[in-house]
């Protein structure tokens, strides 16, 4: 019969008024993200050993690290994500060997002004010029002395040469 | 609680009558207070009912409608309606100033005009005409013109197609609304509303006439241009119809104008099949005005659920159906309504 | 005590005018001074029309790229944007108060994106939803995209995201109720619903 | 001396009917269509330009934004063709997961292109329905590979990472849901008469004009033509799973869109067959050993796969170096535009919108 | 019939043709018999993929041919040096390679004789250059 679509379509939309609600009402209750979700950076500074992986890992060169040697050691002072160039690909998190870069929970990123989109995650001064010194020489010393010990007990078993 | 209304109305008259002005005077006042009680009646219900819309949308397409703004989402229209009134109005460059600007005022007066003969209840129309039905379906036919003007005078292409469809829908649909509404005056014999209500004392004219509503209802829902024959407003093909250009209180009014009109064929559906302020089965601890809001909510409800269901008439489709179905369709209805009465009447009824 | 509370309000604001106007840094000839004073001051109607029309932001259906199904996803069942009132996509310009840039604005499509602009009336906000409309995102090398919205037009909301989720967007959007409401929200950090 | 005269509609780049930023310009006799005239370009990001400055690894995230409805497609296409390069053998469990998470994005693609076709037709419940169903697929990516529409998911050699303990629950249960779906979209929008009216017998596209065009996928399909790389050429391990092919008769946008409803219902069956198979077997990795950078020998690969739109082919040049010499897309949705002025002549406005969603293009794809 | 059987139908029916795998390598003015031979005699009826590389000092145009429904593919390549970037239209033989050919002629600048209108389609008509070539330069959008 001619209308039996259109009263199906009918009955479907009845039934459909009636069935409970399908919406997360987002301010109050917040879905539940899974634990993958590319959300907001963090880094976790201490296990960064500031290699650079990331920076060469990601298809967009988002991640700007800047670091500073002192006494042969590396160390982080800048490492900000710059994500309005950012496609949450996830390719710098894999990339980390030491992982210490992963993803918060969280996608509430919007900002007012365009200066405060990117991520600043880790923003030290570099040491001042006399801290340098000191720390070089600690360690000019402590190479001093461990080449001598090794003279010293080097110097008892190759006596017979 | 009956005619609560009426009551008012005759302590009014006393009230003007005691100042001794001349009998004119205190007729001019009645109409007055008659007439802002409706608009005030019309403005309000647009309000509701463009929210009661948007929350029938969201429960049938299972979400929620507006439910932050004010308790529950009802100050959500008037937030709507606030933010449209304080809108710039772009007139765009080329367009017809006079006409472009005269459009939307002039939408609201049609639907008004028809209120007036309305039986809210038990003799509460505001001026009982005897010619109501003959006035309703005239002035009704007003509202094509307006949006003519409105399609017209806004120098779009997009809108001169909206105003071309709307005139070829609106005038192809009158003919069914006319000649469906012919099988129920043919029955009671009078043009006048409340006697026609009063002649479905003991069978509403649903009954009587099934054909008739079905077609009338169809014809309403086309002359409203609401889905499945918005080919006016069809968004997906030309935009906004005539109101492209509209922005701010323009835009407002039409969209306001629209709730009105199905407001107004749902209460001349309610009057004519569904026995107006009349309580089925007897059951009259509610008052007669508040059965016929009660179902003229229904009509309206019914409009909102084939407009979240069904897609878009063609506009060609919507001529073939509306000439090659509805026309012959309510003659038949006529011409069997004729038959029955001659029969009835030999059988002494 | 209502009422004692709206005079300190109200006292407020005089007590700005007269220190100083902000007009005063913009010029020091006298005469434009005093006019803008006298013309100009934000009345109580305008913070009531800020509230309503922050509660009825009608956005435009102009979606470019992939933000655009994240953006119908936010109208859609699970996210809801018309639990705000925001979820009458106008098609018309005309009619929109929200351009929610959701995609990439390439340089074949900029001048359609400024003339759309130029035909929304007056209070009108941008949304530059997704890297790609924030600053052509993971494009931004390449020779036909702009770089950014704000080349264009003056943007309101920055959402980031690649494409942002539709909480995100609608996070964005209470963002715009909020500055809608007052501008001065410009200033301190966004609200957050994640703690 | 009264004449009529024809005029030009500018179905602009912002238009809620064109899926995006195409436009059409429509020359007019009133309502009926003299000439169609597609303009696109709109969203021409210079995908190819940027892969040449790219590694063949960091390419992958941008096939996600071709075809942003089927990003895991647009995945698997572009990986195949690198890992036939190679000539690298990937993991058995890494095939299952490739094609449980490909056939799901294949509906995921068409609950749009069923959305919107109802939408664009007037229907607006006939597009929050379908929303409704892709919204527990959207989850079910979020948990496997973190992000909804633009997975990154798949890797030259295998995919990033297994499947997570969650997601076998969430897809049952929406396996065993989805058939009550699809027969609801029947019932609201199949079903319906004012539907049929508006589709049946509208754009009708015959078999050899399809052919001679090149048109693939459910477009060339709805026409007759039993052609679906699935079956004709099968590639990775679809060869393992019986499916039919949906094919429509009269070509016209009914059997277009029909052609869609059916084939969501296929890929329904797919999935459940490659979960069994993928439990029995034990679990292995997921990735081939493959060096950190990769270096293809010199030479080219043409490869082909059933997007959701149609054929979808890559065809990478390799120098020898990291970074791929050229890499070419073949995009269904743009071919299958270019006959859009053909069938929509001497049809409506309305029409032209029924005709130009039965085609199901995404803008993301035609520029490219 | 495996394509490869084909190329060698071929292989004495052209001098011309060079081939590897299941690649037939023909100059352009050979090319329109060619293909109007394998759409006809061997029933290569869809052209599923034409597109072009930059190789310098030469441009190759590739077309991958393959067979509805059977299933088969092939594909044929055409060399032209840079100046003089002419390649004969295949829009008579497959009318659907009009877009594709203005595709290429819009990302690479190859001219395509007897083409219906050869312009460009993805641009802007107001671009200068061809982007696709490797000696095309630009500049990005990146604030440094």
């Amino acid at each position: 019969m001619f209308g039996s679509g259109l009263l199906k379509g009918l009955a479907i939309t009845w039934k459909e008024m009636l069935t409970p609600k399908v919406t997360i009402q987002y301010p109050d209750e917040i879905y539940s993200l899974p634990d993958r979700f590319h959300g907001r950076f963090k880094l976790d500074k201490d296990a960064c050993i500031s290699c650079g992986m990331c920076v060469r890992a990601c298809p967009n060169n988002v991640i700007k690290m800047e670091t500073e040697t002192v006494a042969r050691k590396k160390r982080l002072l800048k490492y900000v994500m710059d994500i309005k160039y950012c496609l949450f690909c996830g390719f710098c998190v894999e990339s980390c060997p030491k992982n210490a870069l992963g993803y918060e929970k969280d996608f509430e990123l919007a900002q007012y002004k365009l200066d405060k989109v990117p991520l600043v995650l880790v923003d030290e001064e570099p040491l001042p010029p006399e801290e340098k010194e000191r720390l070089e020489a600690e360690a000019a010393q402590k190479i001093a002395a461990a080449k001598a010990k090794k003279e010293a007990s080097g110097g008892k078993d190759k006596g017979g040469e | 609680m009956e005619n609560i209304f009426v009551n008012i109305s005759g302590s009014i008259r006393e009230l003007i009558g005691v100042l001794g002005l001349p009998p004119l005077f205190n007729e001019a006042v009645m109409i007055t207070v008659k007439v802002t009680g409706i608009l005030l009646f019309i403005v309000l219900n647009a309000l509701w009912l463009v929210y009661m819309e948007r929350k029938v949308a969201g429960y049938i397409q299972c979400r929620y409608g507006p439910n932050r703004v004010g308790p529950k989402g009802l100050l959500q229209t008037a937030a709507d309606i606030s933010k449209l009134i304080s809108k710039e109005i772009i007139i765009p460059s080329g367009a017809d100033k006079i006409l472009f600007l005269l459009a939307p005022v002039l939408i609201f007066t049609p639907p008004l005009m028809v209120f007036m003969v309305v039986p809210f209840g038990q003799n509460m129309a505001a001026v009982d005409l005897n010619i109501g039905v003959f006035y309703f379906l005239a002035v009704a036919s007003l509202s094509t013109v307006i949006f003519w003007i409105a399609g017209w005078a806004s120098n779009n292409k997009y809108s001169l197609l909206g105003g071309m469809r709307v005139v070829a829908q609106m005038i192809s649909y009158e003919l069914p609304m006319v000649l469906a509404v012919l099988g129920v005056v043919m029955i009671t014999g009078t043009l006048n509303m409340s006697d026609i209500v009063r002649a479905q004392e003991n069978l509403w004219f649903i009954f009587a006439q099934p054909v008739a509503f079905l077609i009338y209802f169809i014809a309403g829902v086309a002359e409203c241009n609401r889905v499945p024959f918005d080919l006016t407003e069809g968004e997906s093909e030309i935009v906004a119809g005539p109101f492209t250009e509209y922005s701010g209180m323009g835009f407002a009014l039409f969209f306001l104008a629209e709730y009105t009109n199905v407001m107004l064929v749902s209460f001349m559906a309610a009057t004519l099949f569904l026995g107006g302020w009349l309580a089925p089965f007897g059951l009259t601890i509610i008052p007669g005005w508040a059965w016929m809001l009660i179902k003229v909510y229904i009509m309206i409800f019914l409009f909102m659920w084939l407009r979240w269901t069904y897609p878009r008439v063609r506009v060609d489709q919507l001529m073939g159906f509306g000439w090659k179905v509805l026309v012959p369709l309510s003659l038949a209805n006529i011409f069997i309504t004729g038959v029955a009465i001659k029969v009835l009447d030999k059988m002494g009824w | 005590m209502v009422c004692l509370e709206e005079r300190s309000i109200g006292m407020e604001i005089k007590k700005d005018l007269q220190t100083k106007h902000p007009v005063e840094d913009l010029t020091d000839d006298p005469v434009i001074i005093e006019q803008v004073k006298r013309t100009i001051t934000l009345a109580p109607l305008e913070k009531i029309l800020n509230l309503a029309r922050s509660n009825s932001l009608w956005p435009m259906t102009f979606g470019l790229a992939c933000c655009a199904i994240e953006m119908m996803a936010a109208g859609g069942p699970r996210f809801d944007l018309a639990r705000f009132g925001y979820e009458v996509f106008r098609p018309s310009p005309r009619q929109a108060d929200v351009m929610i840039i959701a995609g990439t604005i390439t340089k074949k499509m900029a001048p359609f994106v400024k003339r759309l602009y130029e035909q929304m009336p007056e209070p009108k906000w941008v949304v530059a939803m997704g890297s790609c409309a924030i600053s052509g995102g993971p494009f931004v090398d390449s020779y036909s995209v702009v770089p950014g919205a704000d080349k264009l037009l003056p943007v309101d909301v920055y959402i980031p995201g690649c494409p942002p989720r539709p909480d995100a967007l609608i996070h964005g959007m209470l963002l715009l109720k909020e500055k809608v409401k007052n501008p001065k929200v410009v200033e301190e950090k966004p609200w957050k619903a994640i703690k | 001396m009264l004449r009529t005269e024809e005029f030009t509609l500018n179905m602009g780049p912002q238009h809620p009917a064109t899926h995006g930023v195409l436009r059409l310009i429509l020359h007019l006799d009133g309502e009926t269509i003299v000439k169609v005239e597609p303009v696109v370009g709109y969203l021409h990001r210079g995908i190819e330009k940027l892969a040449e400055a790219r590694t063949y690894t960091q390419v992958i995230p941008y096939t996600d934004r071709l075809d942003y409805l089927a990003a895991m497609l647009n995945n698997l296409g572009y990986v195949q063709a690198v890992e036939k390069l190679m000539g690298i053998e990937i993991p058995e469990r890494a095939e299952y997961i490739r094609i449980i998470v490909s056939e799901m994005s294949r509906i995921a693609s068409h609950c749009i292109a069923v959305g919107t076709y109802a939408l664009d037709l007037g229907g607006f419940t006939g597009f929050m329905y379908p929303f409704r169903e892709r919204e527990k697929l959207m989850d079910m990516f979020e948990m496997i590979s973190g992000s909804r529409m633009t997975h990154s998911y798949m890797r030259i050699g295998g995919v990033a990472a297994d499947l997570p303990e969650e997601f076998y629950p969430a897809i049952k249960k929406f396996l065993k849901e989805f058939p009550s779906c699809v027969d609801e979209y029947d019932g609201l929008i199949t079903g319906n008469e004012i539907f049929q009216a508006r589709t049946k017998g509208v754009g009708v596209l015959s078999q050899e004009k399809a052919v001679q065009y090149s048109i693939s996928g459910p477009t060339l399909r709805g026409s007759g033509v039993n052609y679906d790389l699935r079956k004709a050429r099968p590639y990775g391990i679809y060869d393992r799973f019986d499916f039919e092919v949906p094919v429509g008769e009269k070509g016209d946008c009914f059997d277009r869109y029909y052609c869609r409803i059916q084939e969501m219902r296929q890929s329904h069956r797919i999935i459940e067959q490659a979960l069994e198979q993928l439990e029995e077997l034990p679990g292995g990795p997921v990735m081939a050993k493959v060096p950190k950078v990769l270096k293809p020998p010199k030479g080219e690969v043409y490869h082909e796969i059933e997007g959701a739109k149609g054929i979808l082919g890559y065809y990478v040049v390799s120098d020898g170096t990291t970074k791929p010499y050229r890499v070419h897309i073949r995009r269904p949705s743009f071919i299958n535009l270019d006959l859009l002025d053909e069938m929509c002549r001497g049809w409506k406005i309305a029409d032209v919108v029924a005709i130009l969603g039965s085609i199901d293009i995404v803008l993301g794809e035609v520029d490219c | 019939m495996e394509s490869n059987k084909v190329a060698e139908q071929l292989q004495e029916y052209f001098q011309s043709i060079g081939n590897n795998r299941k690649v037939l390598t023909v100059s352009p003015d050979e090319l329109i018999p060619l293909m109007y031979r394998l759409r006809d005699e061997y029933e290569f009826n869809y052209l599923t993929d034409e597109t072009a590389v930059d190789y310098g000092d030469y441009f190759e145009v590739i077309y991958n041919l393959s067979r509805v429904p059977q299933g088969d593919i092939l594909m044929v390549k055409t060399k032209v040096d840079k100046e003089k970037a002419e390649v004969p239209s295949v829009f008579e033989v497959w009318p659907g390679a009009i877009w594709f050919e203005r595709e290429i002629f819009d990302l690479l600048g190859i001219k395509f004789t007897n083409h219906p209108d050869l312009r460009r389609i993805l641009l802007d008509d107001s671009f200068e250059g061809h982007p696709l070539r490797k000696d095309f330069q630009w500049v990005g959008g990146r604030e440094v």
